[in-house]
C-alpha cells in the first residue's frame, strides 16, 4: 500500500484534525505572518483533501471512518457521503480564498496583537464546519457546532465597530439557544433508539415505541438549527453579525456557516427521519414553504431599505436562505438540487460580495449609501465587479445564480406549483431592486470624482475577491462541479433514506 | 459490639442532623445578619462534625475513615475562615450589627 | 467574398456576435480619440454587415450552420444555428448599425452629448447580443442573449444621468426584467423540464409535449414574456425609454430592442410550438385577440399624443402588435407577412426616429404641435419622415404595403374577421396620427423664421434607411425568399 | 409504557418536568431580562436543564454509578454522563465568551442593559442622520 | 487581602494540598470521579486562590501568562497528537491499541495522555480567562 | 433548585444573582449525584460553584453595574416560554419512564460499554473509558471548544498598545 | 439510618435555600449559600453511604474545597484591595 | 528545606491516604505529585512556618480536643436559643487584645472564636480582636478566656 493509499483512508478526518491541530500552533507561534503561512497551508491541505474525498466518494459511496477504531455505534463514526464532501469542499474553498484576502484585510480591520489570534480563530472555525460536515454522531455534531460558534462570536467581535460586540452578543445568545434546542432534539432522539449514531439512530427510529418524543425532537432540531442557519423569523442576529464583523469574517461566514446548518437540516431530516415521516405526518411542508417565502419577501423587502451595504447584503443573506429552505421543503431531486446548488452558489457569490465591500470599505471609509455616490468613477473594478456578482444574486443567466433558481423553479413547476414559480422569480424582482440601488449610487448619481474615495481597493483585496467573483460566474457556466454532484447527493439522500 | 458501634453512629447521625436542622431555623428565625451567622455555624461545626463522627463510625478504620477526617479538617477549617470574612466584609461594608445595648464602638472598625 | 471573411460559416457565426464586443472593448480603450473610436465603430459595423451578408448564400442555399459552444446543463447548451428568419434579423439589425452609427456620429457631436465612449461602447455591445439573439440556436441561448441586451441598453436608456432619465430607466428595466424574469424564465424552465432540450426544431419542439389549456399557458408566458415585443401590458417601458438621446430610441424601437422582441415572438412560435400545435388549440385566438387589443388602442394613445417621440412610441407599440398578431394568426402567409413587416418596420421607424432626432438636434423642437412649416426648413429630413410615416401605414412607395398586404391576405384565408378588422382600423388611426405631421410640416406656414438642415451624417443616414425602405417596397425578393424560407 | 393512567404517566415522568421548568425559566429570564449578564446566567440555567433531561433516565434504581466493581452488577448508563460533562464545559466556555463581550460592551457603551444599549445605537444613527 | 492573615495563613496551608488533590483527581480519573477536566479546573482554582489572596501580580510572576499560553495551546496538542501518533502507527485517529505492545496497555497509555492533555488546557484556559478579566479590572482603574 | 431558579428570576441584584446561580450549581451537582452521575457531579461543582462563580464575579468587577434594567414586558417571554415547554412535554410524556431497564437507552450500545469494556479498555470508571476512548473525540472537541473560548477571551480583553491607546 | 441524617441535612438545605430567597442583603444570600454548601458537602459523603460507594467522599472534598474559594472570590470582590479598589460600588444596600 | 522536606512527607502521606491503590505507577505518580506540589509551593512562597505549623507539635491536638468540648457545650447553649420561643439574645460586639504573639497564633484564637457557635471574630490583628457574641456573656466570655491561654501555650510550645 503506497502512502498515498494509507493517506486516502483517512481523508475523512485530515480536514478537522490538521486545522485543529494547527490552532494551537499559531498561538504558539504568536507571528501574524507564520500564523498567516501555517493557515494557508492548513487550508490548501484541508481543500485539496476534501476535493479528493468527494472524487473517492464518487468512487466508492459511502465512506465511514471508525475514530479509535471502535466500530460505528459503540464510537464515534465520520461518514463521508455526496452530499457532505461537497458542502466541505465549499468550505475549504471559500477558506482558501478569504485567507489571502484576509493577509491583508486585517491589516486595517483588526488589531495589530489580535493578528495570530484571528488565524487561530479562523482556523478553530474551519475545523468545526468541517467536523459538522464530517461526522456521522449527533453529540459529535453539536461539539463540534459550538466550536465554530465560538470562534465565530470572537470573529465577529473582532470588528472594529463597537456594535460588532453587541452583534457578537446577540448571536452569542441566539446561536448557544438553537445549540440547546439541538441538544435536547438529539436527546430525545437518543432516549429513543439509544444510539448517537446516526445511521444507526435512523434505522432505530422506526421502531420507536412513541412518536411524540420523535415529533418534538424533530420540532426542537429544526428550531435549532433554523436558528444557526437564520431562517425567517429567526434570523435576527444575522444582520449585525454580518454588518459590523470584518470583512473577511463578513465573506466567510456568508459563505459557510449557514451553508453548513443547511447541510445539517439536510441531513436530519432526510437521513435521519426520512423524508417520509418529515413531510408526510407533520405539516413541515407547508410550514418551511411559509417561512421560505416569508424570508424571501420580508428580508428582501427589508434589505431595500437598508442605508448601510453590509446590512443590505445581510438581509439579502436570509432572503437566499429562504430560496434554500424552499428547495429543500419541495423534497425532490430538483428541489433538493436547487438546494444545494444555491448552497455553493449563493456561498461564493456572496463571500465575493462581502469582500468586495471590504474594499469599498477601505476606501470609501464606510459603506454607507450616502458615502458611495460616484463610486464607480473611484473604483472601477470594483463597482463592475459588484455588479456582477449582484446580477448573479438576482439570477441573471450567465451567472451561478441563474442556475439555482433554474432547479428552484424546475422543482415548482415539476410539482405543478405555478404559483411558487412566479413567487421565486416575483421576489428575485426585489433583489433586482436593491441590487439597483447600488448601481444608482455607484454609478448613476454623485459627483463625478468622489474625492473622498481613495481608488480602487489594493491588489491584496481586489484578486482574491475577483477570484471569488470568477466563481461565482465560472459556476453559471460550468455546472459540472457544482449541478452533477448536487445532484447525486440529492438523488442519495432521497433514496438513501430510512 | 458492632450494634453498640452501630447504635453510637445512629446516635450520631441524628444529633447531628438535628443540630444541622436548628442551625437552618436559626438562619431563619435570628433578627440579623450577624445573629444569623451564629446560627450558621451551628450546622459547620456540631452538625457536621457529629454526622461525619457518625459515618466514620460506620465507616470502620481506613481509607474511606481518613477521607471523612480530611473533609472534617477541611470544613472546620474553610468554615470559620469564610464566616470570619464575611463578617468582616459586612461590617466594612455597612451592614451594622444588631446590638442588645450601645456598646463603645468608638474605632471604626 | 472578402478576404477577412474567409473563415467557415460557424466561425462567421461566433464572430458576428463576439466582434461587436471586441469592438466594444477597442472603443472604451479610444476614449480619448474620439476620431479614432468612431472610425472604430464605424468599420466594425461595416465589418459586421458584410460578415453577415458572406452568410446569406448559405442560408438561401439550405445550409444550415450550426454552431454548438458547450453545455451549462445536460439539454442546455449555448448553440447557434443560421437560419432564415435569424437571418433577416440578422440582416436588419447588421445593416442598421452601419446607418445609426453615422447617425449617431452628428447627433451626438451635434448635441454635445456627454459620456459619449460609454454610449458607443453600450451602443456596441447592444448590436453584439442583438446578433446573439439573431442566431440563437436554442430557447436558451436566446434568453442569455435577451437579457444582455435589456442590461446593456440600460446605461443608454438612462444616457443623460437625471432624475427623469433615472426614472425612466427604472421604468425600462423594471417592465423588462420583471417580463422575462417572472414569466419568459417559467417558460424556458418549463421547455426544458418537458423536452429535455431547448432546442428550436422546425416544426415545433414542444410539438407533442403540450397539450390542452396548457398550450394557452405556455403561450402566454411566451408572449407576454417577451416584454420587449411590448404587447399591452409590457408595453409601458417603451414609452418610458423616450428619455433617451434620439440614436438610442433608434436602437430600441428599430435596430435591436424591440425588433428582438417580435423576432423572439416570432421565432418561439415558428420553432417552439410549431403550426401544428397551436392550430390545434385555442391559443393562438387568445393571442390573436390580445394582439389586436394592442394593436388599436395603442393606435388610439399615439393620436392623443402631442410629443413627436411619444407618438412614435405608441406608432411602435400598435406596429410590433401587428407582427405578434400576424404569427398569431398561424398562415403561411402571415407569418410571411411578419417577417417582412419586422423589416419594414425597422426601416421605417429608424427613418422616423432618425428624422425626430434631426428636427431636435436642428430646430429642438420635441412637440408635434410645434412643427408648422418644418419641412421647409428642412425639406429633405420630413421627406425622409414622409416616406417612413407612408411605410408605417402601409402606402406605396414604402415597404409596409407590400408587408401588410400579406398579413392581411393571411387573416382573410384563415377567416380571422376580428384579425381583419383590426388591421383595417388601425390602418386608418395610423394615418390618422402620422398624416397629420407631413401635413404640418410641408403645407401650414412656419411659426419661426429660419431654421436649417440637420448636420450631414445625420442626413446620409436618413437617405439610407428611407432610400432601403423604397427600395424594399420596388424589390422585396431577398426579404421575401427569406421569409418564405422561415415558413419552409 | 406500565403505569397506564395520566397520572401515572405524569409520575414516571416527573424528572423530565424539572427539566421542563428549569428550561422555561432560563428562556424566560434569556429573553424578559435586559440586563446583559442575566440573560448569561438564563441561558446558562437554560443549558443545565438539558443535563436532568440526559442524566436522569440514565439511572436505574438498582443501579450504581458507573465504576465498576465486583460488588455491583447493575450500572447506571454511562454515555449520557460523558455527554453532559461535555456540555457542561460547552456550557462554561460559552459563558466565559459572553463574560468577555460583556465586558467589551460595558466599556464601548457604559452600560450592560439591552434597552440603554439599543437608545444609545439609535441616538447615534439619528444624529448622523441630521448632520 | 495579604494584610487578612486569616485568609493568608489558610491558603498557605490548603495551597500545597489542593495541588496535590488536583493531581490525584488526575490520576484516579481511572479509577473514581474526577480526570482531566476537573484535574485541570481544580488545578486553576488554586492558583486563582493563590491571586485572591497574594494578588494578581504575585502570581502572574510566578505562573507566568506565556506559561499559561503555552499550556493552553499545549494540551490541545497533546491530545491531538495522541491521535496523529496512532495514524502514524497505521490506526484509525485516536486509535490507542496501536500505542503499546497490547491494546489494553496501548488503551491506557492513550486515557493517560488524553486526560492529561485535557488537563493542560483546561487548568491553562481557565487560568488565562482570569487573568485576562482581573487584568482588564486593574487597567480600567488607572 | 426550583426556588433557587425563581429566587433568580426574581432577583435584580446582580450581585444575588451569582451567588444563587452558584447555589444552584451546588444542588445541581447533589441531584447528579443522586443520579448516579458522579463525574458530572464533580464537574459541575468545579464549574458552576467554583469557576463560573469566579468569572461572573470578575465580570461583575469590571463592568461595575448593579443595577440591572427595567424589566421587559413578561408575557412575550413567557409565552415563548411555555410554548417551548409544551412542547417539552408533549415530547417528553411519550418517553420511557424513569428508571425503565427496558428503555432503548439500556438496552442498546450503553450495554457494550458496560459489559466489553473490561476486555476492551479495562479501566474501572466506565465514564472514563467512554469519555477518553470510545468517544474520544467528542472529548478533543471538548477541549478545543475549552481552548476556542480561552483564546477568544484573550482576542476579546487582550489590552491594546499604548499606541493604540492613545491613537 | 443514613435516611434520616440525609432528610435533616434536606431540611437544613430547604432553610437555608428560604435564607437565600429572603435576603435581605447580598451578605444574607452569600451565608446562607456558604451554609448550603456545607450542607450539600455532608449530604454528598452521607449519599456515599447510603449508596454504598464511600469513595464518593472525593467528591465531597472537592464541594468543600470549592466552597472556601468561592467564598473568597465572593470576598475579593467587595474588596479588590489588590486591584486598587475606589470602593465607590455600592453593594450592601439593600434591594428594592 | 527541612520544612519542605516535611511537607513533601505529608503531602506524599495525603496522597497515600487519598489513594487507595497501591501500584507502582499511582505510587510513583504520587511521589511526582507531592514532589511538583512542594517546588510550586516553594515557588509560590507559601512553605513557611505559618503555611506548613510543624512548630505547634502534638499540642495542637490536645488543643483541638479540648476545643471539641468547648464548641459541643456553646452549640447546644446556641440551639436552645435557636429553639427557645422568644429568641433570648443579647447580641454584642466587644474589643479586646489577645496574648498572642504570632500571626499564626492570633488566626488560630480567631478561627477558634468563630468556629465555636455563639461567637465569631471580625477583626484580628496585633493591636486587637473584635468579636460579636450571640450573647453579652457569650462575647464577654472570650476577654481573657481559657482559649487565649490554651493558644498562646501551644504557639510557644517549641
Ligand atoms: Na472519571
Ligand atoms: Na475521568
Amino acid at each position: 500500500m503506497s502512502l498515498l493509499d494509507k493517506v486516502a483512508e483517512h481523508l475523512p478526518i485530515l480536514p478537522v484534525v490538521l486545522p485543529l491541530l494547527a490552532a494551537p500552533l499559531t498561538v504558539l507561534l504568536r507571528q501574524r505572518t507564520l500564523a498567516f503561512l501555517l493557515t494557508m497551508l492548513v487550508v490548501l491541505v484541508s481543500l485539496i483533501c476534501s476535493v479528493w474525498l468527494l472524487v473517492r466518494v464518487g468512487e466508492l459511496g459511502v465512506i465511514s471512518y471508525a475514530i479509535g477504531g471502535w466500530p460505528p455505534p459503540i464510537g464515534i463514526e465520520y461518514r463521508a457521503d455526496a452530499l457532505n464532501a461537497l458542502v466541505m469542499v465549499l468550505v475549504n474553498l471559500i477558506a482558501s480564498l478569504v485567507l489571502p484576502y484576509s493577509q491583508s484585510s486585517i491589516r486595517e480591520e483588526i488589531s495589530y496583537g489580535q493578528h495570530y489570534l484571528y488565524y487561530t480563530m479562523l482556523l478553530l472555525c474551519i475545523a468545526g464546519l468541517n467536523g459538522i460536515c464530517m461526522t456521522g454522531d449527533a453529540f459529535n455534531l453539536f461539539v463540534f457546532l459550538e466550536i465554530s460558534s465560538l470562534s465565530t462570536y470572537v470573529l465577529i467581535a473582532l470588528g472594529r465597530d463597537r456594535r460588532a460586540l453587541v452583534a457578537a452578543y446577540q448571536y452569542l445568545i441566539m446561536g448557544t439557544i438553537g445549540a440547546t434546542f439541538i441538544v435536547i432534539g438529539v436527546g430525545f432522539l437518543y432516549l429513543m433508539t439509544g444510539t448517537l449514531n446516526l445511521a444507526d439512530m435512523a434505522g432505530r427510529l422506526g421502531e420507536a415505541a412513541d412518536l411524540r418524543p420523535v415529533l418534538a425532537a424533530l420540532a426542537f432540531l429544526t428550531v435549532g438549527v433554523s436558528l444557526k442557519l437564520a431562517l425567517f423569523p429567526l434570523h435576527q442576529w444575522l444582520p449585525n453579525a454580518y454588518a459590523f464583523a470584518p470583512s473577511p469574517v463578513s465573506a466567510f461566514l456568508a459563505a459557510t456557516a449557514t451553508k453548513v446548518a443547511v447541510y445539517v437540516l439536510l441531513r436530519i431530516y432526510f437521513s435521519v427521519f426520512g423524508d417520509a415521516r418529515v413531510f408526510e405526518q407533520l405539516p413541515m411542508r407547508e410550514l418551511m414553504l411559509l417561512l421560505a417565502l416569508a424570508g424571501m419577501f420580508v428580508a428582501s423587502a427589508v434589505a431595500i431599505y437598508q442605508a448601510d451595504l453590509k446590512r443590505l447584503f445581510a438581509y439579502s443573506s436570509v432572503a437566499q436562505i429562504g430560496y434554500i429552505v424552499l428547495g429543500i421543503a419541495f423534497a425532490t431531486v430538483n428541489g433538493l438540487t436547487a438546494s444545494i446548488v444555491h448552497l455553493i452558489n449563493h456561498g461564493v457569490t456572496k463571500g465575493a460580495i462581502f469582500m468586495l465591500l471590504g474594499g469599498v470599505a477601505l476606501r470609501a471609509g464606510g459603506v454607507q449609501m450616502s458615502d458611495l455616490r460616484g463610486l464607480a468613477s473611484r473604483m472601477p473594478i470594483t463597482s463592475f465587479a459588484m455588479v456582477l456578482a449582484g446580477l448573479s444574486l438576482i439570477g441573471v443567466p450567465g451567472t451561478a445564480g441563474f442556475i439555482s433558481k433554474w432547479y428552484l423553479v424546475l422543482a415548482a413547476i415539476e410539482t405543478g406549483q405555478w404559483w411558487l414559480v412566479f413567487a421565486i422569480l416575483l421576489s428575485s424582482l426585489l433583489a433586482v431592486i436593491y441590487v439597483w440601488r447600488f448601481v444608482e449610487v455607484a454609478y448613476l448619481s454623485g459627483p463625478r470624482r468622489n474625492e473622498q474615495i481613495r481608488g480602487e481597493a489594493p491588489l491584496g483585496y481586489l484578486l482574491p475577491s475577483l477570484a471569488m467573483l470568477s466563481l461565482a460566474l465560472w459556476f453559471g457556466w460550468q455546472t459540472e462541479w457544482t449541478v452533477v454532484p448536487a445532484k447525486a447527493a440529492a438523488e442519495w439522500l432521497l433514496s438513501a433514506g430510512p | 459490639m458492632i450494634s453498640l458501634i452501630d447504635t453510637l453512629s445512629w446516635v450520631c447521625l441524628a444529633a447531628g442532623g438535628l443540630f444541622a436542622a436548628i442551625g437552618g431555623l436559626g438562619l431563619l428565625r435570628m433578627p440579623d445578619f450577624f445573629t444569623r451567622m451564629h446560627a450558621a455555624s451551628l450546622i459547620d461545626t456540631m452538625g457536621a462534625g457529629l454526622i461525619l463522627l457518625g459515618l466514620l463510625l460506620q465507616a470502620g478504620f481506613g481509607l474511606v475513615a481518613m477521607k471523612l477526617l480530611m473533609l472534617a479538617g477541611l470544613i472546620f477549617l474553610s468554615s470559620p475562615t469564610s464566616t470570619h470574612a464575611l463578617a468582616k466584609a459586612a461590617l466594612a461594608k455597612g451592614i451594622e450589627p444588631l446590638l442588645a445595648k450601645r456598646e463603645d464602638r468608638s474605632s471604626k472598625p | 467574398m472578402d478576404g477577412l471573411l474567409n473563415f467557415n460559416p460557424t466561425q462567421a457565426l461566433w464572430l458576428a456576435v463576439v466582434l461587436p464586443a471586441l469592438a466594444a472593448v477597442a472603443i472604451s480603450l479610444l476614449g480619448r480619440r474620439p476620431n479614432l473610436r468612431e472610425a472604430v465603430t464605424l468599420v466594425t459595423a461595416v465589418l459586421v454587415l458584410l460578415q453577415v451578408v458572406g452568410l446569406l448564400p448559405l442560408v438561401l442555399q439550405g445550409h444550415r450552420p450550426t454552431l454548438d459552444l458547450f453545455e451549462v446543463l445536460p439539454g442546455l447548451n449555448m448553440k447557434f444555428v443560421l437560419e432564415p428568419l435569424g437571418m433577416v434579423f440578422a440582416l436588419v439589425a447588421s445593416s442598421l448599425w452601419v446607418v445609426s452609427s453615422i447617425y449617431s456620429i452628428g447627433y451626438m457631436r451635434g448635441n454635445r452629448e456627454a459620456r459619449q465612449t460609454r454610449f458607443y461602447v453600450c451602443f456596441a455591445l447592444a448590436i453584439g447580443s442583438a446578433l446573439g439573439i439573431a442566431f440563437a440556436g436554442n430557447f436558451f441561448t436566446l434568453f442569455v442573449f435577451y437579457e444582455i441586451l435589456t442590461l446593456i441598453t440600460f446605461p443608454l436608456v438612462t444616457h443623460h444621468g437625471t432624475r427623469k432619465a433615472k426614472a425612466g430607466g427604472r421604468v425600462y428595466l423594471g417592465v423588462l426584467l420583471f417580463s422575462s424574469i417572472v414569466l419568459l424564465l417559467p417558460a424556458l424552465i418549463w421547455t426544458w423540464a418537458l423536452a429535455g432540450s431547448t432546442d428550436f426544431v422546425v416544426g415545433g419542439l414542444l410539438r407533442d409535449k403540450l397539450e390542452g389549456p396548457a398550450v394557452l399557458g405556455m403561450l402566454a408566458l411566451c408572449a407576454f414574456g417577451v416584454g420587449k415585443a411590448a404587447l399591452m401590458p409590457m408595453h409601458r417601458w417603451l414609452p418610458a425609454a423616450m428619455v433617451a438621446p434620439t440614436p438610442v430610441s433608434a436602437l430600441l424601437h428599430a435596430v435591436a430592442v424591440v425588433k428582438a422582441g417580435v423576432f423572439t415572438v416570432v421565432k418561439l412560435v415558428v420553432y417552439l410550438f410549431g403550426f401544428d400545435l397551436l392550430r390545434d388549440s385555442s391559443a393562438a385566438a387568445a393571442l390573436v385577440a390580445a394582439a389586436a387589443f394592442t394593436l388599436v388602442a395603442a393606435s388610439v394613445v399615439a393620436i392623443g399624443a402631442d410629443n413627436l417621440k411619444r407618438r412614435l412610441a405608441y406608432s411602435t407599440i400598435s406596429q410590433l402588435a401587428y407582427v405578434v398578431l400576424a404569427v398569431a394568426l398561424i398562415a403561411p402567409f402571415s407569418v410571411i407577412g411578419a417577417v417582412l413587416h419586422l423589416v419594414a418596420h425597422a426601416f421605417g421607424k429608424i427613418t422616423l426616429f432618425f428624422a425626430a432626432g434631426a428636427i431636435y438636434t436642428a430646430a429642438h423642437k420635441t412637440e408635434v404641435s410645434q412643427l408648422d412649416g418644418i419641412g421647409r426648413q428642412m425639406p429633405m429630413t420630413m421627406t425622409a419622415f414622409a416616406i417612413g410615416a407612408l411605410s408605417m401605414i402601409g402606402l406605396p412607395p414604402a415597404m409596409g404595403l407590400v408587408s401588410k398586404w400579406f398579413i392581411l391576405q393571411g387573416a382573410m384565408a384563415s377567416e380571422q374577421w376580428l384579425a381583419v378588422a383590426a388591421l383595417v382600423i388601425s390602418t386608418l388611426l395610423g394615418a390618422a396620427y402620422l398624416l397629420p405631421i407631413v401635413y404640418r410640416a410641408f403645407f401650414r406656414a412656419p411659426v419661426d423664421g429660419q431654421g436649417e438642415e440637420a448636420p450631414w451624417p445625420m442626413l446620409i443616414a436618413m437617405g439610407l434607411s428611407a432610400g432601403a425602405t423604397v427600395l424594399l417596397f420596388l424589390m422585396p425578393d431577398l426579404a421575401l425568399q427569406l421569409a418564405k424560407l422561415v415558413v419552409g | 409504557m406500565s403505569p397506564d393512567s395520566l397520572l401515572g404517566q405524569w409520575v414516571s415522568h416527573f424528572s423530565y418536568f424539572i427539566t421542563v421548568f428549569l428550561m422555561m425559566a432560563g428562556l424566560y429570564i434569556v429573553i424578559a431580562r435586559g440586563n446583559l449578564i442575566k440573560k448569561l446566567v438564563g441561558l446558562s440555567i437554560f443549558q443545565t436543564s438539558v443535563y436532568l433531561l440526559y442524566v436522569a433516565p440514565s439511572k436505574l434504581l438498582n443501579g450504581t454509578a458507573p465504576i465498576l466493581s465486583p460488588q455491583y452488577q447493575q450500572y447506571s448508563n454511562p454515555l449520557p454522563h460523558v455527554l453532559i460533562l461535555t456540555a457542561i464545559v460547552v456550557g462554561v466556555a460559552t459563558l466565559a465568551l459572553g463574560l468577555a463581550l460583556v465586558v467589551r460592551i460595558r466599556e464601548a457603551y457604559g452600560s450592560i442593559d439591552e434597552d440603554e444599549i439599543l437608545e444609545a445605537e439609535e441616538e447615534r444613527r439619528r444624529v448622523s442622520e441630521d448632520r | 487581602m495579604r494584610e487578612d492573615l486569616i485568609l493568608r495563613v489558610v491558603a498557605k496551608l490548603l495551597i500545597p494540598f489542593l495541588v496535590v488533590f488536583a493531581l490525584y483527581v488526575q490520576f484516579h480519573g481511572d479509577f473514581g470521579p474526577g480526570g482531566g477536566f476537573q484535574a485541570g479546573t481544580i488545578l486553576a482554582a488554586a492558583v486563582v486562590f493563590y491571586a485572591l489572596i497574594f494578588g494578581l501580580d504575585a502570581a502572574r510572576r510566578q505562573v507566568p501568562e506565556r506559561l499559561v499560553e503555552v499550556m493552553m495551546a499545549a494540551g490541545v496538542l497533546i491530545f491531538a497528537g495522541v491521535g496523529v501518533a496512532s495514524l502514524l502507527l497505521g490506526g484509525q485517529y485516536l486509535d490507542y491499541d496501536l500505542l503499546s505492545h497490547d491494546p489494553i496497555h496501548g488503551q491506557h497509555r492513550g486515557i493517560f495522555w488524553v486526560e492529561l492533555g485535557v488537563a493542560v488546557t483546561v487548568a491553562g484556559v481557565m487560568l488565562k480567562i482570569f487573568y485576562m478579566f482581573a487584568d482588564r479590572g486593574r487597567l480600567d482603574e488607572e | 433548585m426550583v426556588v433557587a431558579t425563581l429566587a433568580l428570576i426574581r432577583s435584580r441584584n446582580l450581585f444575588s444573582v451569582v451567588v444563587l446561580s452558584g447555589v444552584y450549581s451546588f444542588l445541581m451537582a447533589t441531584v447528579l449525584v443522586a443520579l448516579d452521575a458522579v463525574d458530572v457531579a464533580m464537574t459541575e461543582a468545579a464549574v458552576g460553584a467554583g469557576i463560573s462563580t469566579v468569572l461572573l464575579l470578575g465580570a461583575l468587577l469590571l463592568v461595575k453595574s448593579e443595577d440591572t434594567g427595567r424589566p421587559h414586558k413578561p408575557w412575550v417571554p413567557l409565552g415563548l416560554a411555555a410554548s417551548v415547554g409544551l412542547l417539552l412535554v408533549y415530547g417528553a410524556l411519550g418517553l420511557p419512564a424513569f428508571s425503565d431497564p427496558n428503555a432503548p437507552i439500556h438496552r442498546h450500545v450503553a450495554p457494550h460499554y458496560l459489559n466489553e469494556m473490561p476486555k476492551e479498555i479495562d479501566v474501572p470508571n466506565v465514564v472514563t473509558a467512554v469519555l477518553a476512548s470510545y468517544r474520544g473525540f467528542d472529548t478533543l472537541g471538548e477541549v478545543t471548544v475549552v481552548f476556542t473560548a480561552g483564546a477568544g477571551v484573550v482576542a476579546l480583553l487582550r489590552r491594546r498598545r499604548k499606541s493604540e491607546k492613545s491613537a | 439510618m443514613f435516611a434520616v441524617a440525609a432528610i435533616a441535612l434536606l431540611v437544613t438545605l430547604s432553610l437555608a435555600i428560604a435564607r437565600a430567597w429572603l435576603g435581605p442583603t447580598v451578605f444574607d444570600r452569600l451565608q446562607a449559600a456558604n451554609s448550603c454548601g456545607t450542607v450539600a458537602t455532608l449530604l454528598l459523603a452521607v449519599f456515599g453511604f447510603l449508596d454504598g460507594r464511600p469513595e464518593f467522599l472525593d467528591l465531597a472534598l472537592v464541594y468543600g474545597l470549592l466552597n472556601v474559594i468561592g467564598t473568597i472570590a465572593v470576598l475579593k470582590y467587595f474588596r479588590k484591595a489588590d486591584l486598587g479598589d475606589s470602593g465607590v460600588t455600592d453593594t450592601g444596600s439593600e434591594e428594592r | 528545606m527541612l520544612r519542605a522536606i516535611g511537607l513533601f512527607i505529608v503531602l506524599l502521606v495525603f496522597w497515600l491516604l487519598l489513594s487507595g491503590l497501591y501500584t507502582p505507577f499511582l505510587i510513583g505518580a504520587g511521589v511526582g505529585t507531592a514532589l511538583f506540589a512542594t517546588w510550586f509551593g516553594r515557588r509560590l512562597s507559601v512553605v513557611d512556618p505559618e503555611g506548613q505549623p510543624f512548630q505547634l507539635g502534638w499540642r495542637i491536638f490536645v488543643y483541638w480536643l479540648w476545643l471539641a468540648g468547648e464548641v459541643a457545650k456553646s452549640s447546644l447553649t446556641v440551639a436552645r436559643i435557636v429553639l427557645h420561643p422568644k429568641l433570648p439574645i443579647s447580641p454584642s460586639l466587644v474589643r479586646f487584645k489577645a496574648s498572642q504573639s504570632t500571626d499564626l497564633g492570633r488566626v488560630i484564637h480567631a478561627n477558634s472564636i468563630t468556629l465555636t457557635p455563639g461567637t465569631l471574630s471580625i477583626h484580628c490583628n496585633a493591636e486587637e480582636f473584635l468579636v460579636h457574641g450571640l450573647t453579652r456573656e457569650g462575647a464577654e466570655g472570650c476577654v481573657n478566656s481559657a482559649m487565649d491561654r490554651w493558644v498562646s501555650r501551644c504557639e510557644q510550645g517549641r
